[in-house]
Parts: C-alpha cells; structure tokens; sequence
C-alpha cells in the first residue's frame, strides 16, 4: 500500500511534529497497569505515529512498511514511546483482528493510550505446556457467559482491567475445538487475584480464581469455539520478541550489564588471569553475540519478505545463554557467591539468574516444546502423533 | 604420622550390611518423622537456621556422635557410616551442621570430643592458609594467638566452639573469644558466617589430621550431595508420571524420559563416587586422594546437575517458591562452593592421578 | 539348589583338575566361526566346569551361584578359559531354554566346546532400532521353513555354521505377534554374505543375503510366532555385558591404554601444563572410573540378590565417554591429528575412535533407545503410545 | 598500513543482494553437476586428491580468481563474496585449493595474482613463526634463504608455488626448489603434506599482510564450515523424515527431533558468525578481530556437532563407509585444526574484547 507521501517528506513531517510535542516523560513508571504514560500516547495515537500502517480508521496513515519504519525510527532518535504499535502491541492487535465490530470501537483506541490495563489468562495449573487443555469453563448466560476457573502465571493481573482469556465453551468435542476467546472483565466480584511466589522470592506473577464471573456478549474474539486459533495469532506476537526479551540479573550495582558483562565481572573479580575462566567466557559471551546476529540477520530476511527460521531459535538460544551464564558467575565469584542480598550484589546476579533462567527455558513454552515448534515448524519434520487430538475433550486423561 | 584413618589413633569400627541398612533405616524414619518439608522451611525461616530440639534427637539416635571414638561417647564408626547417613541427611536437605561436627570429630580432643557426642557443643571449623581452598580468609597465627577473620564458616553463627585448621596447627576459640557476623546465604538451610578472632585461642594440635579433617568432610559431603541428587530424581520421576499434558503423562515423553535416563547416570556416579570415597578412607587406601578429589567434583556437579534438569522437566509449578525443587538447587549450589569447587578438585583429582603414576 | 558338596572341597576338586589338565592355549586365537580352542573347552565341558549351575543332564553338576563362583574364580586364576558358561554363553543359553528336545541334545554340547561358530541375525536394512518390523519371511514347506530377507550388521557371518535369526511367520497380525526364531544353517546355497565396510574403514560386519535358504522344523526356537520373546531373552544376556566391552583404539602403539591413557597421551604430547586441558583430562578420566565404580556395585548388588539399575546405565555411560574421550585426544594432538596410518599411530587413536564412538552410541540400540529403557525399565516412566502395536504388520508403514 | 582491505592497495567491490544471490547460484549450479557425492568419492580416491577439469571449470566461473583485483584478471571481489562461494564448496565437500589461493591472492603480487586468476598456477600458503598456530614449523629465514619445514601445509603437493607468510615477511619458493612430502590424511578432501625449504626463495613483501591472508583464511574456512553444517543438517532432517521405526518416521520422535532443533541453532549461528566476519573484514571494521575469531571457533565448533550428532540421528546407516555422512564429519574435523583450534580462537576472541574494552 503506498500512502502518497515521499521518504523525504514523511521525515520532515514526524520530525516536526517530534520538535512540537516531545517533552520527556515522567522518570519513572510501571510497566503494567494503566499506563501513566497515556497522555502523550493519546497524543501519539491521534496524530497517526502510534499504527502508521494502519487506515486512517484505526488512527493510521495507511503507510508501507518501509516508511512506517521511518516513522518509528525517528522517535526512538529522540527516546519517544508509542510509536508502530501495529507491530508490537500485542493486545490491539488481537482486538482489531478478532474482536466484535463494537467492541473494537471502544477498546483499541484505549489499547494504543495505554488506557486500560491488560493481562493474559491462557496457563492453568493442569494445561501448561498443553493450552489446549483449559478446564475453565464459560457457559452460556443471557447477555454473555459467566466463567469458572483457576489461572495461573499471570503478570499485572492485579491492576488490569481486561484479561485476554482462553476458557472451554464446548466439552463433548476435541480440545481444540470447544474454546473460546474473550475480553474478561477483571475489575468485577468472582475475579480474584493471589500474587504467586516465585523461586526467586519475587511476586511478578499470579494466580487469577474466577468464580462465576461476567463476560458479556460482545466481548467474545473471533467466533465461538473458534479460540485456538485467536489464540495462535496472538502467542505468534509474543514468540517473536521473546529471544530478546529475556530479563538479566536485577540488581542495579552488580556491574557492567550486556553482551560483554561477564568480561567485567571475570576483571572485578580478578579471575581474567586464569585460562579457563577466559574460555568459559569466550563461550558465553559468543553466544549472546550469536544470537545476535541470528536474530539481525532473521530481521533482514523479513524484510526482505522471506521467512526466516532463525527468529523462532532466538528463545532457545538465551536459554542456554543464562543457565550458562549462571554457572559461570557462580565459578568466577567462588564462596562469594554463597551470599544473597543487596550489600551482595554480584553474588545477588548469579544467584537471582540461576533461577530466574527458567523463566526463560520454561515461561511460554519450555524449551522442550520449543524444539518441537523448530523442529516441526520450520524443519518441516513431522508431528508426533497425539492421542487426545480426535477424543472428546471430556475422555482426555488430565493431571 | 599417618592421615589414612578418621582419627590416627583409633581404627574406625565397620557395620556389616545389615547394621549399616538398619542405620541408615533409623536415620531415615527420624527424618521422615522429624526433618520434612514443611520442618526444613520453618527451620529455614529461623534466624539461627538450626532446630535445637530435631539436634537433640540426632544426638539421641547416635547421628551426631557417629565418627566420635567410643570411649569418649560416641558410635566410633567410621567414613562409611558417615557418608550412609548423610545421603539420608541429603535427601531430607537436613538443615544441621552433621558436617562441621564430623569434621570437628577429627580435629578435637578427649573432654571436648565427648561433649560434642552428647550434644553439649555444637563446633564449627574454619579451614585457614593453604587449607582454605579459595583464599578469603586472613587469619594470622602468632605464637597461641589467631587474629583476623576467617568468611565463610559453616554452622558458625550456632557454634558454641570454633576450631580453627591450617598449617600452623589446629586452635580452639571459645564463641565468648570472637566475632560472628552471619552471612545472608542463598541456601538457607546451611547457614555460614564470619569469625573475626581477637587474639585468645588455645593450640590442640599440629597439622597432621588436618587433610583428614577435610577428607571427612568431603565424604561427608558427597554423600549429601549423592543422597540429594536421588532424592530429587526420585521426586522429578513421581511428578513425570503423575502430570498430564496432551493426554499423556509428561514422563512418556522422550524429551522427559531421556533427561531422567541421563540424570540416573549421574545420580548413581554420584553415589558410586561417595561411596568409594569414603571406602577408600575407611581403608587407608593409596589412592584415595584421587577417590576424595573425585568425590568432591563428581557428586557436587551432578547434585547441581540433577537439581537444575529437574527443575526444568518440572515446569512451571517448579518455578514456585511452595514447590521444594528449589530448595534442592540451593542446597547443590552451596554444597558446590564449601569445601572448593568442581574446577579446583578436578586440578587436584589430576595431581593426585600423576602422584599415583 | 545345593549339591551337597562343601566349598573347600569344591576348591581342592577344582584346583586338582586344572592342576592335572591346564598346560595353556595356543597364543593367538580368533573370536569369531569355530572356535580353535575347541578341545580345551571339551575337556571343561566334559568335567562339569563348562556349566557348574546347570544339572548333570547339560554337563553341569547343579552347583549354587556362590559355589559356581568359587569355580570360575580358580579359572580366572590361571587364566583359563570356559568355565562359568551357564552365565556367559549366549548361544547355549538361549538353546537350552528353548530349542526343541532333539535340537539341543546336539547343539548345546557344541556350543558349549566352541564347535559351531555362531553370529546374529537380527537387524535388517529396514529394522534397526525397531527389530520387531523385520521382513524377511519364513514361509512353512515340507519339514521345516523357506527363508527370503537381507540381515546387516552380521559379525562372523563368512565364518558362521548356524545364524540366530528372527523372522516373519505372520504378516496378519501385529508385529510382534508375528515373528519366529531359528537356527538358520549358514552353510548352504541360498545363503550370501557380503562384507560390510564401516566409516573406520574396517569390515567387522557382514550383509547377510538369504534367499528360499533352508531351515528344519527341530530349528525353531519357542513357539511358531513367539519369536519375540525368545529374542527378549537373548538380548538381555548381550546387554548385561555391553557396558564394559566397548572396543578401545585399535593401535597397538598409542601409548598406555585403560583408564588412565589420556594423562599418558597429554603428558607424551606435551600439553599437560594447560589448565584446560587438565580440567578436560580430569572429566574424562573420571567418567571412566565411575563407569567402573558403578559397574563394580551393580554386581555387588546382583550378588546379594538385588537388581540393580546400573547395570543398563553403563552402555550409556561409555558412549559419552568414548565420544568426548576422542575430543579430548584431537585437542592435545592439534594438528598431528589430522594425519592417518600405522606411522601416526596417535592420530589413527583419535580419528578412530571420533568414528568407532558410534559403535557403542549406535550399534546394539541406539543411545536414544537406550535411554527409554532406562526411563521406562528402570525408572518405571510410562511407556510412548505405539501406533503400530496393535494393527497387522501388512498395514505398517516402513521405510 | 591498514589490514582491513583484502589487500590494502584495492579495494574490493561488492556485489548487490541480486548479483550476489545469482554468484551463489552459479556455483550451486555447478557443484552440483561436477562435485556431487560420486565426484567427491572419485577424487578422494585420486593420489593427488585433485581434479584438474574441475579446477578449470571454477577458474573459468571466475571463483578462483574471485579475490584477485580485475586488473590482474580476476573479479575483485571480496570477503563477503568469498564467504559466500565457500558456503556452497562446504556444503558439497568440495575437494580444491580454494582456501589455499584465497589466502595467496592477498599475499602475491602482479603476474603470479594472474596466474591464480587465470589457472596456471596453484600456490599453497605456509605459514611460519609467530604465524604457525601451533608452532609445528621450525622454517628459518636468513636473508632471502629459508630453510626447515614447514608443516601441515594444505594443497602443498598439488602446488606450483609455496609462498611462506611469517613476521619475517612473504617469500614465494618454486615447487622444484623444495621437497614436498605429502601426508597420510584423516580428511581425504583436504591433502596437506610437509615442505621442506633448502634455501632459494624470493621475498616478495614484509609482514603487512599476512594477517589479512589468515584473516581471510578464516573467513572462507568459516563459510565452508557453515555451509557443510548446513547441508549436513539438511540431509539428516530429510532422512528423519523418510526413515521409519516403530511406524513412524524417526523425525517425529523427540529425541531425533529436538536434536535437530539444538542442531538448527549451530548451523544458523555459524552463518550468521562466518558472514559477519566477512562483512567486517571487508568493512574494516574495528571489531573484526572479535568477528575473525568468533567465527573462526563458532563455526568450526557448529560443523563438528552437526557432523557429528547428524551421523548419531542417522543411526546404523551412517556408520557405513557408502554414507556420505562421515565425509562431512572428517571435514569438519579437519577444517577445525586447519588455522587453529577452538581454544586458541576463543583465546584471540577473549584477546579482542579486552583490546576493544
């Protein structure tokens, strides 16, 4: 699609626009929840910057690919947010794709201000690696559905005022059948949320009790029963930022961070002179950079419209990436690394990430599962065959 | 002089097998009974990390006094009953310092020696000079008086007793004598501390049992650790077979199944290892440096190992601080740094294997 | 079962008869096809020894496992073989516990004495890891079977006067339901073998061409179609020692051998001042004592009547350790490992065994199938859902 | 001087992302047509390993002189070219002195770059002193004289021309003028054979660019390895497919299946780490000893996992001399020792950062 508007042209405009609006942001803010940054993403939204490629309907200029690259390069030179949302907001992306004609009307302008919260209700404690396997139930009420279940591993589900919910509609058909995808209201009685102790004694996460709750009609995405697939596009966002998003050590003073932190860390902790510290170093640090340039070179390939088996490799790359780094801060700190705590924080870091690593190997989708998904997906090697994939999803053996 | 037995003096007694499953049956009842889950997070949630009563019930059923000689109260046995009971100690991640007293047992004397088999003195080791395996400690020696700190002491911080061992000879400092600051640990079922001495010990001895001291130690670690790794193989094979997913248990998948086979080889290395370790300590054995080193590597990287898939093959509800597979992890990765890591005995496996040549 | 006779009498009758009788072997032997030894091993067959746990019937003396014992040890004392054959021996263990009454009275004393050479002829082109999908077909004639299939990785075939071999009987129904065990008579028309050459160069294996070759009726071992659980038996008693008996480096020149070979080979090559090679060295050398300590307490364990879970481990074990161990020796040769032949005697070492690892990671089931027998054997996880367990064999697809 | 050009006095061309893509094809093309798996079988078998006709036709594609500036009669490519070819000649095992000359084109001078160029001569790079990795050369240079031997050379026996790159400076020598004794080799698609100098040699330059000759060793090697990875990986996922055990193709087991995934990973970073260095070379860029030697262990490291995990995932079959899979895993053993192993690289990739910090 070609909007009309040279390179040149469109560059000048976003600058302009930049120079008159950009202002900075409050230092400091929450990532989940209401955004407080809704102000200036309104602003983003109603000018056209926040989804340029999409029609002027949904707030966009209609721009190509190319140019709307130019859009958000231009922002991120002057470290604005809110810009080419059409690619990286998970939530309005699956509202403008799937959700009723009404619903989308309200909800995907709120969705680019950061106006509403949002949280994901897909894990249960019996359905992990196995989605598929939901036990909540929505049954059918006048008016919408009330729902019943248990969910778990659910970040900002405190603050949030709509859940992306996955939940059972039809019990007597395969698995994959009998779901449906909707907008849950969370700000209602029979949704209650318990923060989730984590192994690494942080609270990022929850467990969602709904019990009875409320969905009306309109809220449901895509049609009934027809929620795995909704739920397909909208895990497809999410893999593909995944390989870089991984969260690295938590304190703030535990040295230099990045690719090239270990070489500080073996310096700091005058272990640089010993062969075999520098080799285990080497190793890691070349696979941060591998992956790397795995994942430039999977972006290049996509942008020059062929697919590319490289971006699916950059989880399970980091995977590997931060079990190791783990153990090799752990050798370069020696009994220092015994201690936890913030007047500790190098042994703080290789500590937190020999346990928050399987944050990465085993949230969204362990790595097991991973290689499922590169080995079938992109090698093209063929399914195992699955046993509950024909059976009414009342006979499938849970536990 | 000779380092070949637990203490020079006294030949350790040997159980034969029946004795020595009836041991390691009563150690495990007591832990069943006594040392659960929910047990060690209480203990774990102390401030000192040590249960005085679940102590005493040690001492009752002999544990504590295990490696002490007879006529000073205790059992009298040796590094292989040792290392029995402390892959029990292991699998019930047991938070009590089993580990410094053995050592303790080594390194002390008549009177002091039948109060730590009674249960009256708790004793905590600090390894010091060419002993202390990573360098952090700067304790000096000046005629009977010790100055400077020794990091990183096991049990201090619940010790009534420090003995302290380098190659200057082996002192004890009264707990009134020094400085304890307790160190927050990862692992808090093995609490560790400080100790900053002021000048007053007293000498009990030279160097000369102090490698077997360490020795003991390792056995008694290894052990541990062998006992940790099975128990928490065991646990990651139970959930396999009862979770679920895509109509399956989880444990039909290869992708479970073939990690579980590959950690069984560690878990039985791990206790081959110990095992012999101890065996060839009991013995006096020519090559058990070599069976010590291999030990101390061996069974720590494959706790960690056994710990860390096995958290993996969990999933999800191992990622939850209720779930107990962490504390096994913390427990691999304290074990790992206590008495020197895997790195620092693979080089000494290596000079003990070109000393054998 | 006691024989009444007590062990220092045992003992003295033992040691009296090889004092009497072992003068010795000729100095070179070949392992495979009849076996020149034939008129020692006679002699102990004819005196009890061959056999000690087995009755008089099958030249045993009915002797208990310990006694037994007492009598291989004096053996193995001085050196001589053939004794302890009830435990050792597959061909004869297999035909005892179930060839026909005629079959038997004549082979098993053959075997016992090496007077028939004998070799496997279980795996096919198309059946490796899953021996149960054989299709080489036994059709029923006059007196005995017909036999049309190609077997591989056949060792002693030219030499061979009887292959074991599994064979399809019924193709309607499922595929272990169908399949019968033979003596084949390798010594006729009909039957070709075919050296086999190996990625090492060397041709220890044999293809193994049979076609409308002749097998009689008293040559069925088991039941007609019960071939599978005789082949289940045999395959135990090659497990139970595989662990130990993977080859070594073929050169006879290579420096010391056994488990300590690589501290010689480092310190001969000049490299055992790197740390990282002593760390890689150390690893190797101690996956190897612990195969060894671990073998040692497996039998220790067999020995006081508990089954051991070690004793499957060590096939596995040695697979990792030969694989890394020939790592290890290419990265203290450097480039001298690049070189080949008799006057490189370390290099041919280390390229053999980079090539002769695959035969204990491949050859008699695959690490991967190793690993499920453990998982479900040994660990007791469950078993894979089999697709093709229950449908007749016609309808399987292979390939 | 600068290294950070092919040659610091040309400077090379880059193909377009058309162009470039349609040199690929051309050389896909015709390795397929003269090096398929019988060709490579054939010329193994030969005494000398070498191919004269195939030879000439990838002079006549202009491959060989790919590196050699047009004006001396090649297509003054660079790095990123080269990187690009080598992927193709690993994939297919091609058995030819194309590193060999790369190598040569950056150190030779006018006529003799011709004569790479246009065929007429194959010139084999020895390099000495502090540029012999692992020091197995004991050449000396005395003036314009060389004598020793230099060791492992690659392609030395099907050589007109030895040219020996040291800090001592490059000195070609006439095949007559030294003795060469070919080697037994592991890999029979790679010769190698020692050289022995008796003295008359020509120096034709100082020391300036015998880095970039390595360096540009390096990177075609690094392409070679990854595209023999990459064609390896191919081949074992396409036989997993057609293969079946147990009623099913053994691709749709985990175990065959996830090593295929973990597979994958290697095989795409080794691509990405060859063509990066080949991308910073031809750049100049001030990281490019980093991407040298990250590509340089990365790449040959991925090729010998492929290789060998590739073979284990084929089962018996692979472990047949008529299976190619063991062709691949003799080249990527052999590629790994060629201008350093794997701890020597991560040694120089740890040199870099620190250089770079």
């Amino acid at each position: 699609m070609s909007s009309g508007i040279t390179d040149e042209a469109l560059r000048a405009e976003v600058a302009a626009w930049l120079a008159d609006n950009w202002t900075g942001l409050p230092a400091h803010h929450e990532s989940f929840g209401r955004d407080p940054r809704s102000e200036w993403l309104a602003k983003v939204r109603d000018a056209g910057w926040a989804t340029p490629r999409w029609d002027a309907e949904w707030h966009g200029r209609g721009l190509s690919n190319e140019q709307a690259r130019i859009v958000e390069r231009a922002f991120a030179a002057v470290g604005a947010p809110g810009a080419g949302q059409d690619r990286s907001n998970l939530w309005a992306n699956t509202a403008l794709a799937h959700a009723t004609d009404s619903f989308k009307r309200t909800i995907v302008p709120q969705l680019l201000a950061g106006e509403v919260g949002m949280c994901l209700l897909y894990s249960e404690p019996g359905a992990g690696s196995d989605l598929a396997a939901v036990r909540t139930r929505a049954n059918k009420v006048e008016g919408g559905w009330r729902v019943t279940g248990q969910k778990v591993w659910t970040s900002g589900a405190a603050v949030a005022d709509y859940g992306m919910l996955i939940a059972r509609t039809d019990w007597d058909v395969p698995k994959h059948r009998g779901i449906s995808f909707f907008f849950l209201p969370m700000k209602q009685e029979g949704v209650e949320v318990r923060p989730l102790r984590q192994i690494t004694d942080e609270s990022h996460f929850n467990e969602v009790f709904i019990t009875d709750a409320f969905v009306p009609e309109e809220n449901l995405l895509g049609p009934l029963n027809g929620g795995w697939a909704v739920l397909q596009t909208a895990l497809a966002y999410e893999r593909s930022v995944m390989g870089d998003a991984a969260r690295g050590p938590r304190s703030g003073a535990g040295g230099p961070k990045g690719d090239y932190s270990l070489l500080g860390l073996a310096q700091e902790a005058g272990r640089l002179d010993d062969p075999i510290v520098r080799q285990d170093v080497a190793q890691v640090i070349a696979w941060r950079v591998l992956n790397k340039l795995n994942t430039q070179r999977a972006k290049a390939d996509m942008a020059q419209g062929t697919s590319s088996p490289i971006m699916s490799l950059g989880k399970l790359a980091m995977s590997r990436i931060l079990h190791e780094e783990a153990r090799v801060r752990t050798m370069l700190l020696g009994p220092e690394s015994l201690l936890e705590g913030p007047e500790h924080p190098r042994a703080e870091d290789a500590n937190f990430l020999s346990l928050n690593a399987y944050f990465t190997s085993i949230g969204g989708g362990t790595d097991q599962i991973q290689r499922n998904i590169i080995g079938e997906r992109v090698l093209g090697l063929p399914r195992e065959p699955e046993i509950d994939r024909t059976i009414p999803f009342r006979d499938v053996r849970a536990g | 002089m000779t380092d070949t037995l637990v203490r020079p003096d006294t030949a350790p007694a040997t159980l034969d097998a029946a004795d020595r499953a009836a041991l390691g049956d009563s150690v495990r009842r007591l832990l069943a009974d006594r040392c659960t889950e929910a047990d060690v997070r209480r203990i774990m949630d102390n401030e000192s990390g040590h249960d005085a009563a679940l102590w005493r019930a040690l001492v009752e059923l002999g544990v504590v006094g295990l490696t002490v000689p007879e006529e000073h109260g205790g059992a009298g046995l040796g590094p292989v009953e040792l290392e029995l009971v402390m892959e029990e100690a292991g699998a019930a991640l047991l938070p009590a310092p089993l580990i410094s007293t053995a050592m303790a047992s080594v390194l002390l004397d008549g009177e002091r020696l039948a109060k730590i088999a009674d249960g009256s003195t708790i004793a905590a080791v600090a390894f010091v000079g060419a002993y202390d395996w990573a360098g952090r400690s700067d304790v000096r020696v000046a005629g009977d008086r010790l100055t400077g700190t020794a990091r990183f002491v096991p049990d201090a911080a619940i010790a009534d007793l420090i003995v302290v061992a380098g190659e200057d000879g082996v002192f004890v400092v009264e707990r009134c004598d020094v400085t304890i600051t307790p160190l927050p640990v990862f692992d808090r079922t093995r609490r560790m501390a400080d100790v900053a001495f002021h000048g007053p010990a007293t000498r009990i001895g030279d160097s000369s049992c102090v490698p077997t001291a360490r020795d003991i130690g390792i056995v008694a670690l290894a052990g541990e650790q062998a006992g940790g790794a099975r128990r928490m193989l065991e646990r990651t094979v139970a959930y396999a077979t009862e979770r679920h997913q895509f109509g399956r248990a989880i444990g039909s998948f290869q992708a479970i199944k073939h990690m579980a086979a590959d950690l069984l080889l560690e878990s039985e290395s791990a206790t081959s290892a110990a095992r012999d370790a101890a065996r060839q300590l009991a013995e006096g054995s020519q090559t058990k440096d070599a069976a010590i080193a291999l030990a101390a590597f061996a069974c720590a990287d494959a706790f960690v190992r056994v710990a860390k898939d096995g958290i993996q093959m969990h999933g999800g509800i191992a990622f939850t601080w209720t779930n107990p597979a962490h504390l096994y992890l913390r427990r691999a990765r304290s074990g790992a740094q206590l008495l020197g890591d895997g790195n620092h005995w693979r080089e000494r496996y290596i000079q003990a294997l070109e000393a054998q040549a």
